[in-house]
């Protein structure tokens, strides 16, 4: 059989993971697996060119509409949980903000790092782009609703952010916990680290469940593979992949 | 007759303000080439570890960080020849027409305007066109003959710019000896005029598909996909394409730190296949034009 | 050739007020002008004076530039050639046509000669082979070449190439033959080579030649017609022409005193 | 010279039978007004002339097409505002879907890279066709067409990671993806169009006047300047005109390195997110015929408008050079 | 004009040993030819003999030719000008130049007469102004353009633009004034006109005149020299050469038997 996997990069790396160790127990199963964005997923679902939709945030309401307009059913399942840290260069002193000081350089209010307590530089603020499920969750839980400023950069992955945060000495980004590596520096919100304890335990503001769509309620192949997502072994390999298992 | 001031001495202060110029002149042409150096030479120094024989035949694995681009290969190849297979017919046969039979009528210049317009048509419009078009209205999806044929269009304009030059470049009296003896004007088309102009015809397609294969734009949301893990077995697959997959790999793709020599492998490759072409192309040229000089 | 000689042809061609114009320009003006039957006809005239123009007239070659447009009649096998309905391809079947500059196309000297009998639906082999050697023979090339039949034109002296266009022409086997300027690419040793040709073949075919050479055009017609701003000035018995002639323009011109 | 036969009935020849070969005399020819053979000649130039029209056709289906995924844009934003609005957050709610931010990147990028690529193109044109001993020439003139076929994905990925990070450390700016980056590498990409088509003009100036100059005396650096530039300058105009409409479509580069910020630059240094990039990166996760895609097919409108402003524009000059010449 | 007078001219150019080569094609073979001061010479020959090379050799014009390389000398003032270190930029401005084809620039009539004092730095305006009417009134053309000075100078007829190049080339004050077929494009009356002005102007200029019409170098020249694939057959005073030439092939070529 064939699956076809579409959708968020934020929940790329998990379904990589499950993906090859699917594979490997079903050798008969060919998984193809593209990122794009949430946005993407969901879309992919509603046109059916896709058996699986990834997604880092919820399915919009009109989404909705869209899908059932052509008779798609978009089924969620919630497969892992996920932190968003923020992110700045390895060199940069702070490693603090407050929920409100993020807003507010977001904003574009605050642009100098020497207003959060950092050297004298101008802050290169990083956003991802619009249409992305991180993008979404960042705008309501640290935005709350407001916009984000004009003069942000765009990057359409987290792996953009990534690399473009460790070249750019004043910048600061948001990732998925996923993508944390070496080459950035991980900013503490409001005191709390972002990690899978501090997301299961409530204190971590910044945290959202990652979804994979299927059209109506999943049936054979599809149905196995949502299965061995959520089995011991898939969350174990959630873990693996830098992302927070749902038990 | 080539025209060459070289050999001229001037003196005195108009030999200095010539001076002057002609070395801005020969930097600006001089910054132009190193340009063009400097990317071959980084591409090609930074790429050049990343070629191997497994990388070239394998698919990629373990989330493209690492194996092959075999698939990207084989779809640039796949897209830029289906591309090539719509232009080139359609291109010839209006060079000819345009060439050959048209006058100056009033369907002649809206077929000219239409032509220089569509080759002024950014490709990412050609990009939003297929996707509305050949993906939506024909029903054909993110798929190589959406891609393939979004590209034909796009490489149409070149062709037939292409084709009419080399129809122009048959001298007017290989036509006049051929009517003059009775022939038709198709016989003569057929038997004279497209058999000489046919190098540079072909000359001029290999510049389209040389192009056709670099372009990433249109293909974004036509034909070409981050991962797809078999190689395209009907024309309504999806592919994966050279030039899609660097921009993926260097911005959009999860671990862009991770897949920089990949990057400048595949980017090596797309110049090595693109520029290889060109340069086919232009010593196909200039042979040509030795030749017809005698 | 006498005056007397001359009338004892019949007419086979005949331009009647044939006006040309390009565009708004007018190139030709009123022309009338009859040639005689295995004759040679000599049109002279200083540069830009529509020898060409006119001579492009008599088998339409002037419909392959844009924005011509004649008037007039040319009457050919009781037909006015100039009309829409007519044939050209066939028209120009019947009437050869020989180019300033030598123009054999890019095959070999077999291909050459060939080409207007293919074209022209003449697939039998031998019959092919037969009339190429035929008319390399007519145009005095054969000795030259018939050992180098497959080799490319291309490779041939301008002359041999000249005559190689005759040959090509030939092959059709035309009734007139229109030569614009044949020789005016040519040493002195083609030209002659050329001049003989035309004295031979209007024995079978009727010739109008053009030239800027007024000796060559003494040596070779019958009768000469001179051309000057588009309009045929005089036309005339080759000798008298160039011994008396009637208008002060084409005394001008044969003296040399323009041109 | 146009051929055109079309004043002529078209023909095929006649078939073998009724061509019968005439020895020595006797003219036995088809006659001169036979119609037998026109259907071959008409199928050929209609098929042609049909053929032809697929051009048209396709230009008209862009047209239609942009416009019909465009137009529903303006049923929920005004034509004012969508052009005038300098705040773009299509998926906001509510969205704010203006386009202006996006317009005066594009613009800025266009017009910069121009200040770089115009001089650098036509002094190099001026080289290769006035200057180059024809050996040099043989070997620039194709690596400036080389130059041209490198792939913008290409450039870009090159300017993203090796000429953004020298910006960064040689200007000491916070980011090197902005405006005079992109403008640097956009100028790359339309040099070669400035030269090839600034080169032609320059080469279809007689060469007698070139002569003439030079035989009363003037140096070729006056009778570049005074002739041969004048002269061309026409064509010259039209290279620029194709060059920057060629640096405003194009996508890639300003995808990869103009940093993607929806905002009206300020300074050189400033990132910006010019139409096409827009639409590139954003098209493929915009719901299909929701509000997000119709506003970037209208921008796709919008910048398909620029550039058949931009190439009516290079039309209108060249037919004038074209009557005057 | 005898062959006294004649030598009573003083050498004011003289050609020696003169071969030139485009690519591996030899053009001139070994020409040796002095041309007398305020003379008029006419250079005659078949078309392709290397009359034109010849004459773009001595303003060193066939620079311009890529591929070209000459071997022997040209003496000019006693220098011989064919050497590297001259400066060909003043070289030019002592030996004009006019050619087959009227050339104005795409200009008003005035700036072509000015464009030559222009680049050559004199800038004061009533003396450019003077000069140009002095350049009118030479080239017989002031009367016909003086009320349209300031109009494009392709608005006028071929004649008048010739002798608008002429006019062009007499500003700069050569000595000496190369003519290649200056008349070959007009009609008889632009004709006539060139011609006399040619006569008139060698009280001041020495010219060097190319043609191809035998009766105008009879006319308008003290000296003639008929070139013959790349050689100088012979040369002469013009009446001699045309009523007694030494050599076969001149008398060929003038009686017409090819070219
Ligand atoms: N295609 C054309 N379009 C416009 N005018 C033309 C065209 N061909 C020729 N003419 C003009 O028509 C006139 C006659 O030209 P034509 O070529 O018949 O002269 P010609 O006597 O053959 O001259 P030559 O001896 O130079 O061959 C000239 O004034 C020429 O400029
Ligand atoms: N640029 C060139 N490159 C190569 N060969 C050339 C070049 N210019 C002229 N020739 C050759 O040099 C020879 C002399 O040419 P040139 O133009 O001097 O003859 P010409 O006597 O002026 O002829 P015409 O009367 O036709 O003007 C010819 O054989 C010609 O083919
Ligand atoms: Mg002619
Ligand atoms: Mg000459
Ligand atoms: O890629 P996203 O998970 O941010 O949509």
């Amino acid at each position: 059989g064939r699956l076809v996997l579409k959708g968020s990069t934020t929940v790329l790396p998990i379904a990589q993971k499950i993906s090859e160790a699917y594979m490997a127990a079903h050798p008969d199963v060919k998984i193809s697996l593209s990122g794009g964005g949430s946005g993407n997923g969901i879309k992919a679902v509603v046109d059916q060119t896709a058996d699986i939709g990834n997604s880092s945030r919820f399915i919009k309401g009109k989404e909705v509409k869209l899908a059932t307009g052509k008779g798609v059913l978009p089924v969620p399942h919630r497969i892992a949980l996920d932190c968003i840290v923020p992110v700045i260069h390895p060199d940069n002193p702070v490693d603090d903000l407050s929920l409100d000081q993020l807003k507010q350089i977001y904003l574009g209010k605050i642009t100098n790092w020497k207003q959060v307590g950092g050297p004298d530089k101008k802050i290169v603020v990083i956003s991802r782009d619009s249409s992305s499920g991180t993008f979404d969750a960042w705008k309501s839980l640290v935005m709350k609703k407001e916009r984000v400023t004009p003069r942000a950069l765009t990057q359409p992955s987290n792996g953009g952010l990534v690399t473009q945060v460790a070249t750019t000495k004043g910048a600061i980004a948001y990732i998925a916990l996923g993508y944390m590596n070496k080459e950035v520096k991980a900013v503490r919100v409001g005191g709390v680290k972002g990690s899978a304890e501090t997301t299961l335990n409530g204190r971590y503001p910044i945290s959202r469940p990652l979804f994979m769509f299927t059209n109506g309620w999943p049936k054979g192949e599809t149905l196995d593979f949502i299965n061995f997502i959520l089995s011991r072994k898939g969350q174990a390999l959630v873990e693996e992949a830098g992302s927070i298992s749902l038990y | 007759m080539t025209f060459s001031i070289q050999r001229s001495i001037v003196s005195g202060r108009r030999g200095t303000t010539q001076k002057l110029w002609f070395t801005l002149f020969r930097v600006a042409a001089a910054i132009n080439v190193l340009a063009l150096f400097a990317v071959i030479l980084f591409i090609i120094t930074r790429g050049l570890s990343a070629i191997s024989w497994e990388f070239l035949t394998q698919m990629p694995r373990n989330s493209m960080t690492e194996g092959g681009i075999l698939p990207c290969i084989v779809g640039t190849a796949s897209l830029a020849l289906g591309a090539l297979a719509i232009s080139f017919p359609v291109g010839v046969g209006t060079a000819i027409y345009l060439n050959e039979y048209a006058g100056q009528g009033r369907i002649v210049s809206v077929i000219r305007f239409a032509i220089a317009n569509l080759a002024g048509v950014p490709s990412v419009v050609f990009g939003l066109f297929g996707l509305a078009f050949f993906c939506t209205v024909l029903k054909m999806g993110v798929s190589l003959l959406a891609g393939a044929l979004t590209l034909g269009v796009m490489s149409l304009p070149v062709i037939i710019g292409a084709a009419e030059e080399a129809l122009k470049a048959v001298p007017d009296t290989y036509r006049e000896a051929s009517l003059g003896l009775g022939a038709s004007k198709w016989q003569t088309i057929c038997r004279v005029v497209v058999p000489s102009a046919l190098p540079g015809i072909l000359t001029g397609s290999i510049l389209a598909l040389g192009r056709a294969a670099g372009e990433t734009a249109p293909i974004m949301f036509t034909g070409a996909v981050f991962f797809t893990p078999d190689l395209p077995t009907s024309v309504f697959d999806e592919v994966m394409a050279l030039p899609y997959h660097i921009y993926v790999l260097a911005t959009a793709g999860t671990h862009i730190g991770e897949t920089r020599h990949l990057q400048y492998g595949t980017a090596l490759v797309l110049i090595a296949l693109v520029l290889g072409m060109n340069l086919c192309a232009i010593i196909l040229r200039s042979r040509l034009r030795k030749r017809s000089r005698v | 050739m006498t005056q007397k000689e001359k009338n004892t042809h019949d007419t086979i061609i005949h331009a009647k007020d044939l006006s040309l114009f390009y565009g708004d320009f007018q190139a030709l003006h009123e022309i009338t002008l009859p040639f005689a039957e295995r004759q040679v006809t000599a049109l002279i005239g200083p540069s830009g004076c529509g020898k060409s123009s006119f001579l492009r007239c008599l088998n339409r070659m002037n419909d392959l530039t844009a924005g011509t447009r004649s008037e007039g009649e040319v009457i050919f096998e009781g037909k006015n050639i100039l009309e829409k309905k007519i044939d050209v391809v066939s028209l120009r079947r019947h009437i050869g046509m020989v180019f300033q500059k030598p123009n054999p196309f890019p095959k070999s000297i077999y291909e050459n000669v060939a080409y207007g009998l293919k074209v022209n639906g003449i697939t039998n082999k031998s019959m092919v082979a037969s009339r190429v050697e035929r008319s390399l023979i007519q145009a005095a090339l054969w000795e030259e070449v018939k050992d180098r039949l497959h080799k490319p034109a291309l490779g041939l002296s301008g002359g041999q190439q000249q005559r190689l266009c005759i040959a090509r022409a030939l092959a059709v086997e035309p009734e007139i033959l229109l030569m614009d300027e044949p020789a005016s690419a040519l040493d002195p040793i083609a030209t002659q080579k050329i001049e003989e040709l035309v004295l031979e073949l209007k024995e079978r075919y009727t010739i109008i030649i053009v030239t800027h050479n007024m000796q060559q055009a003494a040596r070779v017609s019958d009768t000469t017609a001179f051309f000057y701003m588009g309009k045929l000035v005089e036309v005339g018995n080759t000798n008298t022409l160039f011994t008396k002639p009637v208008k002060k323009e084409t005394e001008d011109y044969i003296t040399g005193r323009f041109g | 010279m146009t051929h055109s036969e079309s004043t002529a009935a078209p023909h095929t020849p006649a078939p073998p039978s009724e061509r019968v070969p005439r020895e020595t005399t006797a003219p036995e020819r088809g006659s001169l007004t036979g119609r037998r053979t026109a259907v071959g000649e008409w199928v050929a130039e209609s098929s042609l002339l049909i053929i032809s029209l697929v051009s048209i056709l396709v230009l008209g289906l862009i047209m239609l097409f942009l416009i019909l995924e465009g137009t529903p844009t303006f049923s929920f934003v005004s034509v004012k505002e969508f052009i005038g609005g300098v705040l773009w957050y299509p998926t906001d709610e509510p969205p704010a879907f203006g386009i202006l931010a996006l317009i005066v990147g594009s613009f800025a990028v266009t017009m910069l890279s121009s200040l770089i690529s115009v001089p650098s193109g036509v002094m190099t044109a001026i080289y290769l066709s006035e200057i180059a001993p024809p050996r040099v020439a043989e070997w620039l003139k194709p690596a400036i067409e080389l130059l041209a076929s490198l792939p913008s994905v290409v450039i870009g990925f090159f300017g993203m990671v090796a000429v953004a990070p020298l910006m960064q450390t040689l200007f000491d700016i916070p980011t090197g993806l902005n405006l005079f980056t992109a403008s640097i590498m956009l100028a790359f990409m339309s040099i070669p169009t400035i030269c090839t088509i600034s080169e032609d003009a320059l080469r279809s100036v007689p060469i007698t006047y070139r002569e003439a100059s030079l035989a009363l005396g003037a140096t070729p650096f006056e009778t570049i300047s005074r002739v041969t530039v004048p002269a061309a300058l026409s064509g010259i105009t039209t290279a620029i005109i194709l060059g920057m409409s060629r640096a405003i479509g194009e996508t890639m580069v300003v995808l990869m390195v103009a940093g993607g910020a929806a905002m009206v630059p300020e300074s050189l240094f400033d990132p910006i997110r010019p139409m096409p990039a827009s639409i590139a990166s954003e098209m493929g996760e915009a719901p299909f015929r929701g509000e997000h895609y119709h506003a970037l097919f209208a921008t796709g409108i919008t910048l398909f408008l620029f550039t058949i402003v931009f190439n009516v524009l290079a039309m209108s000059v060249s037919r004038r050079y074209r009557l005057k010449g």
